[in-house]
């Protein structure tokens, strides 16, 4: 069977990540914010594993440190999406087709519309360049995924005959939403949150990459690659890693969710 | 048909004017001020209250929002802080990189994700779907600003066959331009190939689990017949949307890797625009790249049609 | 074609054990069985057309060939051909983006039986012999453009485009109405005979068994448990399940009804329009009128009827009765309360309650049995406080075990699910029960089962059914008055036999006469 | 007389073949000018391109950065020093045609002073009382006060001279007097250069130049190394020069520029107001390292605001030695341990990257930082403009700018009524050795106040073909002169 494996080797990469991030908050091997210049571009080996970066410091600490950062980003960003999104889609769909419904889904299209990355580069321009803000624009433009995968998933509970009999017994469309809509799409919710999760490291990254994401002296794997990209051909290791790390990552996460999805989607649609 | 396309048309013209709003009033507040930047360190206050004055800056909001959208109207996009010319001509300029990128990225995507995609559908669970959806989980995990690079120092830096960037011009030759745009396409491409592989894989998989096709296997036809004759066109259904939405994310998104390969695109306009604070620019661009979305979006909705003669009637 | 020793598991699964039958040329042969039962595994066995992981034994021969041991390529040649099928769905079983003249001409296009021009023609003589006939059903038309009853005659024309010898139609009229069932089964009888071609009829129902079939075989658990000349089988019905599948089939409980003259639930010219998708942007939406001045009184302890087609208006009354949608015109009054959708009071709510048709979408798979049942106390101004002791009355007063609160849904089969959402139904004691084609989806065992329960629970707690269906020999055996509802009105009111026995309005002559029964006297042995 | 008709053609011939392959060249620029009008905007980007290229002054700089006559033949100075006469160069014509005579001189020079002028440096223009057309070739111009530095005002980008008729479209069709006029431009790609027939000078030996404009560090890199670009003067990755110097591809042009790079420091600050914790800050940091980690070894100490390769420099950068235990002792003695401040960075890497070492230099003396990287135009409207900062690193790249210590207003808020009098007195002494005195007394002013961490001269890193000659090394003033640029053989 091909499932698990790939539900294992995903959660595998994935424990590794956070794992490395938690590890991080009691110890790495050296300070991130210590620089040793006469030290730097070391290969790996040695005292370094990983090597050293352009101002000396120990990429395995920085990428350890980094992993911090890119979940914290991620983690918050999609927290701002469910936590929005969730309850516009159930209210859309609560309300299928009145003047809500319709706000919300053309809301959403508009927020589509938008190129997300221009978006995150003009609340930076607003705000500053920061990881705060970083999540913000991710966060925001995780808000209508959230809410059309919700709407969605919902649409499809609302017609079911469980929910007309919650309504028969007289539950308002708050109450079946909380009770009957809400637990039945947490498993698309968690599929979606994982894929989101890892689109949220990779835009992390961009957005790192191109300045606007989490600011020095806080390491983070999109600006640890764009310190190094001119170096590339001088030290290899230092763009190769933080590159590997976040293809690592993503893919986890992706192959986690996939995993999830094949293994939640087949047991939904018998009991559907 | 027709009053499918007019009722779309006038949700469309409300979009736009909403999206018009929000582009202008996030634009007004990001702080930086267009001519003081312009004046550099040096400045005297009153050059930099002349050049403000010059530029149309003062003035109150609802009138500087309704002479833009006005103008837009009537394809005045105005003119630009720091280059003082059409924000139209720059624009139409830029529009012949990204515009041919985002085609030649499209097809190179669709040309490689949808026969992945179906030889993976058809070899389900064998040891080709394994690898090609193990290499597409792979295609969009990789940021594509990292794959980019590595093409540059590969085939520009290392082997030479291409140059590391740049966009030469039409005019200097259609295989010289699309040479220019052959590693960027490439580097746009990977990431949406291995999506559209995967979405083509999915669709057609679910395809081939409809009653039409066993109908068709009990008809006689044998199963690379009734997969090529009848489950490929019902599957395309989902990949056009996919298609559609990467057209715009490919215009828009395109900025990181316009700057990687420095090429003049409409990505790289808005960000130069950005920071240089050429407001005018960004508040145009933008506005534009949303039109275009929603434009495909609805271009997408009448291909729908098209493939699909359910939607045909007066949906 | 001829079956012997037919054996298959699905990965060491077994699903068919050493089945056996024939079919002869020109005859009508009925397979008939419950849910689960093997049928169409059978089918798809001599199509060829298995799932992986399959593992079959035996032999299927036809016309002297052992069909399992053919390849790929000869089975294609052979499918569509000599062998035609149709399935049960006519709304999936088309190709949605291919016209239907296509769909027909491609079966002789891919056996090479003629030029795509030529099959062009000969798919429209097709469709002409279906009932299609291209002044009203153009070639170039798409199925979402036609009814189910069209569908599948689109469908029957495919599979005898090239007049097979046999034709298998798995289930061909289960997801159709009452009268069109008659007409597909009319012209599925007309083709054989006129074709010359064999017929296997895969069906749950034994009345459309009995109608049809030359010959007929039962199956259970993947095996033929007796086989049979048609009448033969059904007059002597040698093997206890056969016995069993009949005297459930043709089930009319017990009932004792203590009718009272005071009304529970009236209904007076009610109207319910729904707004449809607009035309135009600008426009006024148009509105189509689901019911139309509607009227039907129950009285306490009374079971009603309400018959009819889908489409007719009989869900949307439901809903409005429910309190679930507005009407726009009319009156409902339940004990005395008017019913207002929105803000409709518990207490009045409390007064009814529902039964589903579905088993499996009736019940959220997140909560235990417990909950599921307690659900309806949310009517109450006060939830009591011996919430599982009362539970775990309702689900006794149901055949079930208290112990089965803590169990989660999936867990139950479908008959037990039906008898969970009648435990739900009346675990506040409500005056009045809508069943809305509550027996349906159940095979006639367990449907038998759930009837007794229902007539058993009425004549306990007084209830009163308001029984919803399109199946008139169910509504036939419960019901002490019945209506019969077509295009959103009642055409037809009555006491149930007065009604079965004399109709009056021609559309409740034509339901009656398109309904398939077993002969009487087949069974009176 | 046969044999040299013979060398004669082959010299000919020789020259021809050259000049078919090589005469053009692809110059690399990592900003792209807003426009081309070097009098009406501030961006160094537009004198790169068009200096001495496209548009001329009366006076210009020379690679070495001395100043000649340009468009002025020569000019006499009045004995108080106030009435400067200069004889203009006749048979100038515009890229338009027309000729420039001593109106357009006129024109420009009261264009660059009017009350409305957009000129980014009307400072150069401030002392001007008026000016007076003599003769076509005569224009007089006469000073409120005497300025020695008036000449060389002349030679900058900004006080070149430009057709009056062409000055609506002076942004984006300029017309000069340069050798080169405007080919084409491709915003966002590239401006391209071809050769003025008309030019009045020596002709350039190569005919057209194409400014190729690539801000991405690594794409600047990679076209280098692809050879999609001939020469990169302002080359944005010093971290990647040594794998060019080892290339025999390639030449390094290594030179100065006029970029003073200064840790600027709020002097209002309520934390830096007290100069030893100004002063702790400048031992904290260590320059060599800075300019190791930041810019790769390339880049030479400075002590104070002033260009080493000035004549009048004076090296001061021992004062502020890098002592960490000095700096940790007068943070005691100011009673400011435990200091937190925020570091505003611009997007050159100088400045990102030297943020980082300087933060950590800091951390090392107990001085947290809170780092924020800006864009320009943030910086501008938060640091230059709002002074809403502690600490900022960028560069001066104006030539001889220490007078903006003597500006209170100006962005790091220094205000000693004592540097502002030296200003003055410098303003009004024409006299070379009284100059040199003044600004010496000034250089140490600033570096006894600790006005700012004087960190180091940015070094103008270039990589070019090793083929080119020409190349100014150093920029004296932001140009890519291109007059004397040239393929070896």
């Amino acid at each position: 069977m091909r499932l698990p494996g790939q539900l294992i080797l995903g959660a595998v990469l994935s424990a590794l990540f956070i794992a490395a991030a938690i590890l991080s908050l009691f110890w790495t091997p050296y300070a991130v914010e210590a620089l040793e210049i006469s030290n730097k571009l070391k290969p790996p080996g040695g005292g370094h594993w990983l090597g050293t970066d352009h101002f000396g410091r120990d990429i395995l600490s920085m990428l350890m440190v980094g992993a911090r950062t890119s979940i914290a980003v991620a983690v918050v960003a999609v927290g701002i999406g469910m936590a929005v999104g969730v309850p516009l889609g159930l209210l859309a769909a609560a309300n299928r087709g009145s003047l809500l419904d319709e706000v919300v889904m053309r809301g959403n299209d508009l927020v589509f519309a938008f190129p997300s990355l221009v978006i995150a580069i003009l609340i930076t321009a607003v705000f500053g360049p920061s990881a705060l803000n970083a999540i913000l624009a991710i966060g925001i433009f995780n808000i209508p995924v959230f809410a059309r995968v919700t709407r969605g998933g919902a649409l499809s509970l609302w017609t079911l005959d469980y929910v007309l009999a919650a309504r028969v017994a007289g539950k308002g469309k708050l109450r079946i939403s909380l009770e009957h809509i809400l637990s039945n799409i947490v498993n698309l919710l968690i599929v979606q949150g994982t894929i989101q999760f890892s689109l949220g490291i990779l835009a992390e990254a961009g957005l790192s990459y191109v300045g606007l994401g989490a600011q020095p002296p806080l390491p983070s794997w999109g600006r640890m690659l764009a310190d190094s990209q001119t170096l590339i051909s001088l030290a290899p290791h230092i763009a190769i890693f933080p590159g590997l790390a976040i293809v690592l990552t993503v893919l986890g996460l992706n192959l986690m969710g996939d995993g999830m999805r094949d293994l939640l989607d087949p047991r939904l649609r018998r009991i559907r | 048909m027709l009053r499918f396309v007019l009722s779309r048309l006038i949700s469309l013209g409300l979009s736009l004017v909403v999206a018009s709003l929000v582009i202008f009033t996030v634009i007004e507040v990001i702080p930086g001020d267009p001519a003081a930047f312009m004046l550099g360190l040096n400045a005297a206050p009153d050059t930099v209250a002349a050049l403000r004055e010059e530029l149309g800056l003062s003035g109150s909001y609802l009138s500087r929002y309704l002479a833009w959208a006005f103008g837009m109207l009537t394809g005045d996009f105005g003119t630009s802080y720091t280059y003082r010319v059409p924000v139209a001509d720059l624009v139409g300029a830029r529009l012949w990189v990204s515009l041919p990128l985002t085609i030649y990225a499209l097809i190179l995507s669709t040309l490689i994700a949808v026969p992945v995609g179906v030889l993976a559908a058809a070899r389900r669970g064998g040891p080709a779907d394994f690898g090609i959806m193990g290499a597409t989980q792979m295609g969009i995990a990789i940021p594509n600003f990292w794959f980019a690079m590595l093409l540059v120092l590969i085939f520009a830096v290392k082997l030479r066959w291409f140059g590391a960037g740049g966009f030469p011009g039409w005019d200097r030759g259609i295989w010289v331009s699309l040479k220019a745009l052959t590693l960027p396409a490439v580097a746009l491409a990977l990431p949406q190939a291995s999506i559209l592989a995967r979405v083509m894989r999915s669709s057609l998989i679910e395809t081939l689990g409809q009653d039409y096709m066993r109908t068709a296997r009990a008809k006689g036809l044998t199963q690379r017949q009734a997969v090529l004759g009848h489950a490929l066109r019902n599957a395309l259904i989902p990949v056009m949307t996919i298609i559609g939405l990467q057209f715009s994310f490919l215009l828009a998104g395109a900025i990181i890797i316009e700057n990687v390969f420095f090429l003049p695109g409409l990505g790289r306009l808005i960000f130069q625009g950005i920071t240089q604070r050429d407001l005018i620019v960004v508040e145009s661009v933008v506005m534009l790249l949303v039109f275009a979305v929603i434009l495909v979006t609805f271009l997408v909705d009448l291909a729908y049609a098209v493939i699909d003669p359910r939607l045909r009637r007066a949906t | 074609m001829q079956i012997s020793g037919l054996s298959m598991t699905i990965h060491g699964v077994p699903i068919l054990r050493d089945v056996s039958f024939a079919v002869a040329p020109g005859e009508i042969f009925g397979l008939v069985g419950e849910s689960g039962s093997g049928k169409s595994m059978t089918a798809l066995a001599m199509m060829g057309l298995l799932p992986r992981g399959t593992q079959v034994s035996g032999r299927v021969g036809f016309e002297g060939v052992d069909l399992l041991t053919q390849g790929e390529r000869a089975m294609c040649g052979l499918r569509g051909r000599e062998i035609g099928m149709i399935f049960q769905e006519p709304m999936t079983a088309l190709n949605p983006v291919q016209c239907i003249g296509d769909q027909v001409a491609e079966t002789l296009v891919v056996h090479g039986a003629a030029t795509r021009a030529a099959a062009q023609a000969a798919a429209l003589e097709r469709l002409v012999r279906v009932g299609l006939p291209p002044d009203r059903f153009a070639p170039d038309r798409y199925p979402h453009e036609l009814s189910g009853g069209q569908r599948q005659r689109v469908c029957i024309a495919m599979a005898v485009a090239l007049r097979p010898k046999l034709l298998i139609a798995d289930e061909p009229t289960t997801a159709l109405d009452v009268t069109t069932q008659a007409q597909i089964l009319e012209l599925l009888r007309d083709l054989v005979e006129d074709e010359g071609m064999s017929l296997m009829l895969i069906t749950h129902d034994l009345a459309v068994v009995a109608d049809m079939a030359d010959h007929v075989a039962v199956m259970r658990k993947g095996q033929v448990v007796e086989a049979g000349r048609t009448e033969t089988l059904f007059r002597t019905a040698r093997h206890p399940y056969t016995r069993q599948l009949f005297r459930d089939s043709g089930h009319a409980p017990q009932r004792a009804a203590r009718v009272q003259p005071a009304p529970v639930l009236e209904v007076r010219n009610v109207v319910r329009d729904y707004p449809l998708k607009r035309i135009a942007f600008w426009g006024n939406r148009p509105m189509f009128r689901a019911v139309d001045d509607v009227s039907l009184t129950i009285r306490s302890g009374e079971s009603v009827g309400l018959v009819g087609e889908s489409g007719c208006g009989k869900s949307t009354l439901t809903r409005a009765i429910l309190g679930l949608d507005p009407v726009q015109g009319g009156t409902i009054t339940l004990d005395g309360a008017e019913v207002h959708a929105g803000h409709l009071a518990g207490a009045v709510r409390a007064r009814m309650q529902v039964v589903f048709q579905d088993p499996y979408g009736s019940f959220n798979p997140r909560h235990k049995v417990g909950r599921l049942v307690a659900e309806p106390f949310h009517l109450l101004p006060t939830p009591p406080d011996d919430r599982r002791a009362r539970v775990a009355e309702a689900l006794r007063a149901v055949g079930m075990e208290p112990g089965d609160q803590d169990k989660f849904i999936h867990e139950f089969s479908g008959g037990q699910r039906q008898r969970i959402a009648i435990a739900r139904a009346i675990v506040i004691r409500p005056g009045l029960v809508i069943l809305d084609e509550a027996v349906s989806a159940l095979d006639v065992t367990i449907r038998a089962q759930v009837l007794d329960l229902l007539a058993d629970l009425q004549g306990r707690f007084g209830l009163s059914y308001l029984f919803i269906s399109h199946d008139l020999s169910v509504v036939r055996a419960i019901t002490d008055r019945v209506l019969v509802m077509q295009a959103g009105r009642i055409v037809e009111e009555g006491r149930t036999e007065q009604v079965f026995n004399s109709p009056a309005h021609p559309y409740t002559q034509q339901l009656i006469a398109a309904t398939p029964r077993i002969p009487e006297e087949w069974l009176a042995a | 007389m046969f044999t040299r008709l013979k060398t004669t053609t082959a010299a000919l011939v020789l020259c021809a073949s050259g000049a078919l392959a090589q005469d053009s060249i692809t110059i690399g620029m990592q900003l792209e000018p807003p426009n081309l009008d070097p009098t009406g905007g501030a961006a160094a980007a537009i004198d790169e391109v068009v200096y001495a290229n496209v548009f001329e002054g009366l006076t210009r700089y020379q690679a070495d950065g001395s100043v000649v006559p340009a468009l002025a033949e020569s000019w006499d100075v009045s004995e108080d020093g106030t009435v400067y006469t200069f004889h203009l160069r006749s048979g100038v014509k515009f890229h338009d045609g027309t000729d420039m005579t001593a109106e357009d001189v006129k024109f420009s020079l009261d264009r660059a002073r009017a009350e409305d002028s957009t000129n980014a440096q009307k400072a150069l223009f401030k002392g001007i009382a008026s000016v007076d057309v003599v003769d076509d070739v005569t224009v007089k111009v006469t000073l409120s006060a005497p300025n020695g530095g008036f000449v060389t005002n002349m030679a900058w980008g900004d006080a070149v001279i430009v057709a009056p008729e062409s000055i609506d479209t002076a942004a984006t069709a300029p017309v000069g007097t340069g050798p080169f006029k405007l080919g084409r431009w491709v915003q966002g790609d590239r401006i391209e250069l071809v050769e003025n027939p008309d030019y009045w000078g020596n002709k350039p030996a190569l005919k057209s130049a194409t400014f190729k404009f690539i801000s991405d560090p690594t794409a600047a890199f990679a076209a280098m190394m692809a050879g999609d670009i001939d020469a990169f003067p302002g080359y944005p990755a010093p971290e990647t020069l040594a794998q060019f110097g080892a290339d025999p591809r390639f030449q390094l042009l290594i030179g100065s520029t006029e970029g003073e790079t200064i840790l600027a420091m709020n002097n209002k600050s309520e934390k830096l107001a007290d100069v030893r914790v100004r002063e702790a800050i400048a031992h904290a940091i260590n320059r060599q390292e800075i300019i190791d980690g930041a810019m790769f070894g390339y880049g030479t100490p400075i002590g104070t605001h002033f260009a080493p390769h000035n004549p009048d420099y004076v090296d001061l950068t021992a004062q502020s030695a890098y002592d960490p235990e000095m700096a940790r002792n007068l943070l005691a003695e100011a009673g400011a341990e435990n200091l937190t401040l925020t570091l505003k960075l611009p997007p050159p890497s100088y400045a990102r990257r030297g943020g980082e070492i300087i933060a950590s230099q800091l951390r090392a003396v107990g001085i947290e930082t809170e780092i924020s990287n800006l864009e320009w135009a943030q910086w501008l409207e938060q640091v230059f403009k709002g002074k809403d900062f502690d600490l900022s690193i960028v560069s001066h790249t104006e030539p001889m700018d220490i007078n903006i210590y003597a500006r209170p207003e100006y962005y790091f808020q220094y205000e000693n009524p004592d540097f502002q009098a030296l200003m003055t007195e410098l303003d009004l002494a024409a006299d070379p050795a009284k100059r040199s005195e003044i600004l010496a007394a000034a250089q140490r002013m600033i570096a006894d106040d600790y006005v700012n961490g004087f960190l180091f001269q940015l070094a103008r890193t270039g990589v070019a073909d090793a083929r080119i000659r020409g190349l100014w090394p150093n920029s004296p003033t932001q140009a890519n002169d291109l007059t004397g640029v040239s393929w070896a053989e």
